[in-house]
């Protein structure tokens, strides 16, 4: 669950000052489960919370359920092959759309971080609609591409480009010059310039992009499912409010932020990965 | 023209069974089948979808209605398919020990509703209207957009000073008591219906057939909700619920009482209509001839009513 | 036949900003350089810190252009890089993400050279630079004189026409170096490439150029150009403590101690156009 | 309007090939006419379409009504004032929860870059609220901090918040492994260490982030001004869409648009002062 | 008196992925160093291209720990950085985002000198390694000499009482150079530094060390530290022609020779632990 920290690699030489060999298994042990303490420890005091503020009145019990009672929900629609429904669903349409964005964003990111002409000529209608709102856009989108699955794809897609594309620009804008002279001095040009130096040199740039829109495709679910859906996440969470089934309301936002959390975890391991050889920076 | 087409596509509403699925379950339509195309929160929404094709009927408050044809839309209503009555109402409330009980004492406060511009705003201005506040004085009085699963607490907490609940919001609200109702929509306008299916001017004109069908069909399903012992309603929209399979908890629907729908067989009448015609005429929202009554409804369609 | 590569009056500025008065300024990096260098010569350039070499080597390489006067490669006015020259940068410019091998395998890719041949072809040169045993490191696992190391293996073994070759052996200890220019020498012999070098060991100039072009300070200009005549250097023995040698060595010590002087004067006043 | 791209310093040796001297006053300006065509030529082309499309029938100008009659219902609002009003409330809010968020997020995603124990403490909690959908917790946040503004201030920041935060981490985890030797030879530490060297060399990627914020920072007026607004030009969007004033919505989510771009420009503008030292790159 | 600094028997060894196994593996850069450097001493560290040196100097820095062994200073194992240490890195290290002057004034805000001083004492440094004029350059408009200058300013101004310096010459044109060497060594004479100087050229090694340490290639170890008795450099005239100097120059040179002949055989091997 480190996601966001996507804990760096500790190379030996950059342990902490004092020790000479290599810890004891025991000391190493130790130092896990404190680790692992320190991880679980945030999550489990929000919880705590959670759970006693409504049972001492601190908050209305009616409008946020203790924890366990969420739970309640939660299993019962699990139980009950719902939560399974939902979350097919949803996932189809954040994954099309979050794919859909990264295989148009990144290598439009590319062209406007590097042609002059391309970023002239795209760039200020790009910043009108990055600027525009998606939820603004709902009846548009619907009323262009239908209330189908299209306009709720549409949606995700469309939210998902921006952090990958601003990203992606920033990330090839931000390139060593020095490499791009040595790729110069070597004649690459076109798109081999970009598979060769421009898209390594940039990935790590690009990959906060893309997590950013990873949560994205997931959040945005809320919004695309409030038309015309028959299953989701988001559809759960809209339609749970509406009856007024409150702990379900929680289970769906529950179900939405852990599967975030997942993805988000995929995508960090999928960068490791890609950036492996990449200096260790620590403190 | 052709063959009509026999299969309407609609928007349902999640954890709900609408009367014309009430109607396809007790075999009231016929040949004309209800093809579900995912489920809508919202009735303008659901009615510019009919607008533009993306279904065949929707349905909304009469005040969308009225605005969405003098936006330009080619809609006309067909029937109408909820309401107030004793059963089923919108009430402004307060908190028990409120200094608020009248009319003018509403000058200078909050009043939370779940959307702007639509039925409980124009209740509000009604109401204020008819208790003999000014224009100016009526100006003062806020009301405001609240989430309805906010609206009760928010009146607790006092960050409001009314709230309006209807449904199942109210039944629960009221369950927990220290609320006080200031007035509803029946007080004051007794029984009548505020919302109506709609189609377009050209399904209406391809599709007589099946349109009458369908409308007459969904009538007959009004008076058998009437005339049928609740209990067993509610039972009967249990069974559609959990036979649909569409993942949906029956348990606000234990919370029906009644359709609210006025005019026998959901016949639509006149001043249903022009009620939000002035209302939204003195609001400067449309001119007052921008519709004309006659192409805004229809009743020819309803078999039961006619 | 007319020279391999000529500079025909160039000049280069750049912008830069006016301390004093904050506003865009021009300074003279380069002014009126005329050299030619005959195809299949190995020259090299030596000067004071700041002179303008790197801005030779990349006016050659088609990595900028001239404010004026153009350069030539074989009479037509260099537009733009090439693989026709190799360029070792005098900061390594090696790709953090690739291995030593990756390093060297860049420049075959960009070459052309099939895939099947490239992996061979790169540990060759690295085993020529000293480097057998390192391939799988990256970049910063390696020491300051290995990344050079490797940014010299890189740009023999894609074997371009012409090497454009700044300060290659500046981070080596003196036998790797050696040995290094003795490999150099033998590769220049063997493929005939044209050879543009820059340092600051006049024993290397010396050791390696047929000609040595001394520059002046800045701006940089072509002050002299010495021709060294001592024949095959591999094949001699202690070539270094020749009498010859030391001449040509004290020759252009001459030439470039007035010019290192000047250029301390010169940096002792402001900067500017 | 160049915003997405900001279009980068031309560096004289950058120029494309084939110039000897400085091109003459007639070329340069023949070159800023053409760049400036290029710029319009994009939002142009979409304003012709979006004026024709409706009027030949081509979508329903019901509800896609021409540019013009958009335009027209913009004037009515300009002219009776409610345009700015609505714009200083939306405005007021967007910057004060992009404010918060800027404060928050760039020392916070420091320390979460910079020290392992906060990210392996904080990390988790962080990563579960930044995959929880603003919109699914509109009401929670009702509850807790009421309909006022704090309520909606609160949800702008939250937005806000993620992108910042994110590229912060990601531009700590970035810099230049020889320049934190070199602040570490020098003995700098904890508040100076971020001053002196890992603030400056993190702004370009910060900035990404701080204009992903931006945008989002308007963009989430749709959403936030949902609840108990009475002002605002999210609620004019979503009070003219529930009313089907079709061409006030496109009015004001033109008027957001138009507003995202605006603020965007200024923080490029911002962007650009402070990186000023960074090499061009370019095609 | 014990001395200043002390190696203990230091070792260091990396991680890195072996290219056969792909598995983890151990690679030993210095194994057993013992040497000692006293207060005020000029020590020069020469070796083969990756022996160890920068490693052996970023363990004094504080900038890495042993894996075995002690650093010591004054009797006290080194466990991180610190001002009365400074260090010249190999790869110079300039902050991209400042100029010349701002890379100068960074080491004099760590030292803690008064805001009012600043900008006084870092051109004085610029002035010294030949720079004035150029305070306002950013780090990419400065030619590779001039930057390693502004890193060598920068060491010297914030005046810690121990330099480390990692090749600080090794950009330079040789009058550059000899005129720095020069200052150097009066720097050290009139404040009492202890430094610790790495170099591949052998004539600066002799002209500059007190002692010169030679180490071994792969794993570094000290091979043998070299006293060279030459008096006080900066008064004599052509000292490095002397026969004295050519002797010192010899010793090291075949001290070194068999070194690099033992690291360029190793290389041939595959590295590991
Ligand atoms: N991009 C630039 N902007 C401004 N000035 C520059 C730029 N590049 C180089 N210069 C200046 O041009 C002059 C020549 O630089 P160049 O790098 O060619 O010198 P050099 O002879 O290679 O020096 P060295 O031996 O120190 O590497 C220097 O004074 C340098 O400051
Ligand atoms: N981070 C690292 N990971 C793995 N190996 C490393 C690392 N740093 C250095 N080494 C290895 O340690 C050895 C010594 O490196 P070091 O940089 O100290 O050499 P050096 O004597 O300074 O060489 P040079 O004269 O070429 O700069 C080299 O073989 C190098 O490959
Ligand atoms: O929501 C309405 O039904 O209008
Ligand atoms: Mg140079
Ligand atoms: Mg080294």
């Amino acid at each position: 669950m480190t996601a966001l920290l996507e804990s760096r690699p500790v190379a030996d030489e950059e342990r902490p000052a004092g020790r000479v060999r290599r810890p004891s298994v025991a000391r190493r042990v130790a130092d896990a489960l404190v680790t692992a303490t320190g991880k679980v420890a945030a999550i489990a005091v929000l919880l705590v919370v959670w759970e006693v503020a409504p049972r001492l009145g601190l908050v209305d019990a009616t409008f946020l359920p203790p924890f366990s009672t969420v739970l309640d929900a939660w299993w019962e629609l699990a139980a009950g092959g719902q939560l399974v429904d939902h979350t097919g669903a949803s996932l189809a349409r954040s994954l099309s759309g979050f794919g859909l964005a990264v295989a148009v964003a990144v290598p439009l990111g590319l062209l406007i971080g590097w042609y002059q002409p391309v970023a002239t000529l795209l760039g200020p209608l790009l910043e009108v609609f990055r600027n525009t709102a998606a939820l603004a856009l709902l009846p548009v989108f619907v009323l262009l591409l239908g209330i189908g699955e299209t306009s709720k794809i549409a949606i995700v897609f469309y939210a998902c480009t921006w952090p990958i594309l601003l990203n992606t620009i920033s990330a090839v804008r931000g390139v060593d010059p020095t490499l791009l002279r040595l790729a110069r001095s070597v004649d690459l040009s076109g798109f081999r310039l970009f598979q060769k130096v421009i898209l390594p040199a940039s990935v790590p740039t690009v990959f906060t992009g893309i997590r950013l829109a990873g949560a994205v495709s997931i959040l945005v679910l809320v919004a695309a499912e409030m038309v015309g859906a028959k299953a989701g996440l988001g559809y759960l969470v809209n339609a749970s409010q509406f009856n007024f089934a409150i702990p379900r309301m929680y289970a769906g936002i529950v179900t939405i932020s852990a599967i975030g959390v997942v993805f988000n975890q995929l995508l960090v391991a999928l960068e490791r990965r890609f950036t492996s050889w990449r200096v260790p920076v620590g403190s | 023209g052709g063959a009509e087409t026999r299969t309407l596509r609609y928007q349902g509403w999640a954890g709900d069974v609408t009367l014309p699925e009430l109607a396809a379950d007790l075999g009231y339509l016929g040949d004309v089948t209800l093809e579900w195309v995912g489920n809508t929160t919202s009735g303008p929404q659901d009615i510019q979808s009919a607008a533009t094709g993306q279904v065949d009927f929707g349905g909304a408050f009469n005040g969308a209605v009225v605005k969405l044809k003098a936006a330009g839309a080619r809609i006309r209503s067909v029937i109408g398919y909820y309401g107030s009555d004793e059963a089923a109402f919108s009430g402004f409330y307060v908190p028990e020990d409120s200094p608020i009980t009248s009319a003018r004492d509403l000058i200078g406060k909050k009043v939370g509703m779940n959307t702007l511009g639509a039925h409980h705003e124009a209740m509000l201005g009604i109401y204020l209207k008819r208790n003999g506040l000014s224009p100016d004085e009526i100006k003062k009085v806020e009301p405001i957009a609240v989430p309805p699963v906010n609206i009760e607490q928010s009146v607790r907490q006092g960050q409001i000073e009314v709230g309006v609940l209807g449904g199942i919001l109210r039944d629960k609200a009221l369950e927990k008591g220290g609320l006080r109702k200031l007035f509803s929509d029946f007080d004051l306008l007794g029984a009548f219906t505020a919302g109506t299916y709609v189609f377009t001017e050209d399904f209406l004109r391809d599709n007589p057939g099946t349109v009458r069908t369908f409308v007459s069909g969904v009538a007959q399903a009004i008076e058998w909700s009437r005339t049928t012992p609740r209990e067993e309603v509610v039972a009967r929209k249990v069974d559609i619920l959990t036979k649909r399979g569409r993942n949906e908890d029956p348990a606000a629907l234990r919370y029906w009482k009644s359709n609210g729908v006025a005019g026998k067989g959901g016949r639509i009448v006149d001043q249903e209509l022009t009620l939000w015609v002035d209302w939204l005429a003195e609001r400067g929202e449309i001119a007052k001839d921008q519709v004309t009554l006659s192409d805004l409804y229809t009743n020819e369609f309803n078999g039961v009513a006619a | 036949m007319s020279a391999h590569i000529g500079f025909r009056d160039v000049g280069k500025r750049f912008a830069v900003r006016d301390h004093a008065s904050r506003r865009r300024a021009e300074f003279t990096a380069v002014q009126g350089v005329d050299l030619d260098v005959e195809r299949g010569e190995f020259l090299v350039l030596v000067g004071p810190s700041g002179c303008g070499k790197s801005t030779l080597l990349d006016l050659l390489g088609g990595l900028t252009e001239p404010s004026e006067g153009q350069v030539l490669l074989d009479g037509v006015p260099i537009t733009g890089p090439g693989l026709d020259r190799g360029v070792v940068f005098q900061q390594y410019a090696l790709l953090p993400w690739r291995t030593a091998q990756g390093n060297v395998e860049f420049g075959l890719e960009a070459a052309g050279v099939p895939r099947r041949e490239r992996a061979g072809r790169a540990r060759e040169f690295l085993d020529l630079v000293g480097l057998n045993g390192f391939e799988d490191r990256h970049p910063h696992q390696l020491s300051g004189g290995m990344r050079q190391r490797v940014a010299i293996a890189r740009s023999l073994a894609y074997d371009p026409t012409v090497l454009l070759m700044d300060e290659p052996f500046a981070a080596l200890d003196a036998q790797t170096r050696e040995s290094l220019q003795d490999e150099l020498l033998r590769i220049w012999r063997r493929t005939g490439k044209t050879v543009v070098f820059i340092t600051h060991s006049i024993d290397e100039a010396v050791y390696l150029g047929q000609r040595v072009a001394v520059l002046t300070s800045r701006p940089g200009r072509v002050k002299e150009v010495v021709p060294i005549e001592l024949g095959d250097r591999v094949g001699q023995v202690d070539l270094r403590s020749s009498t010859e040698f030391a001449r040509y060595r004290h020759r252009i010590w001459e030439l470039l101690h007035d010019e290192v002087s000047r250029a301390q004067q010169q940096e002792k006043e402001v900067a500017g156009g």
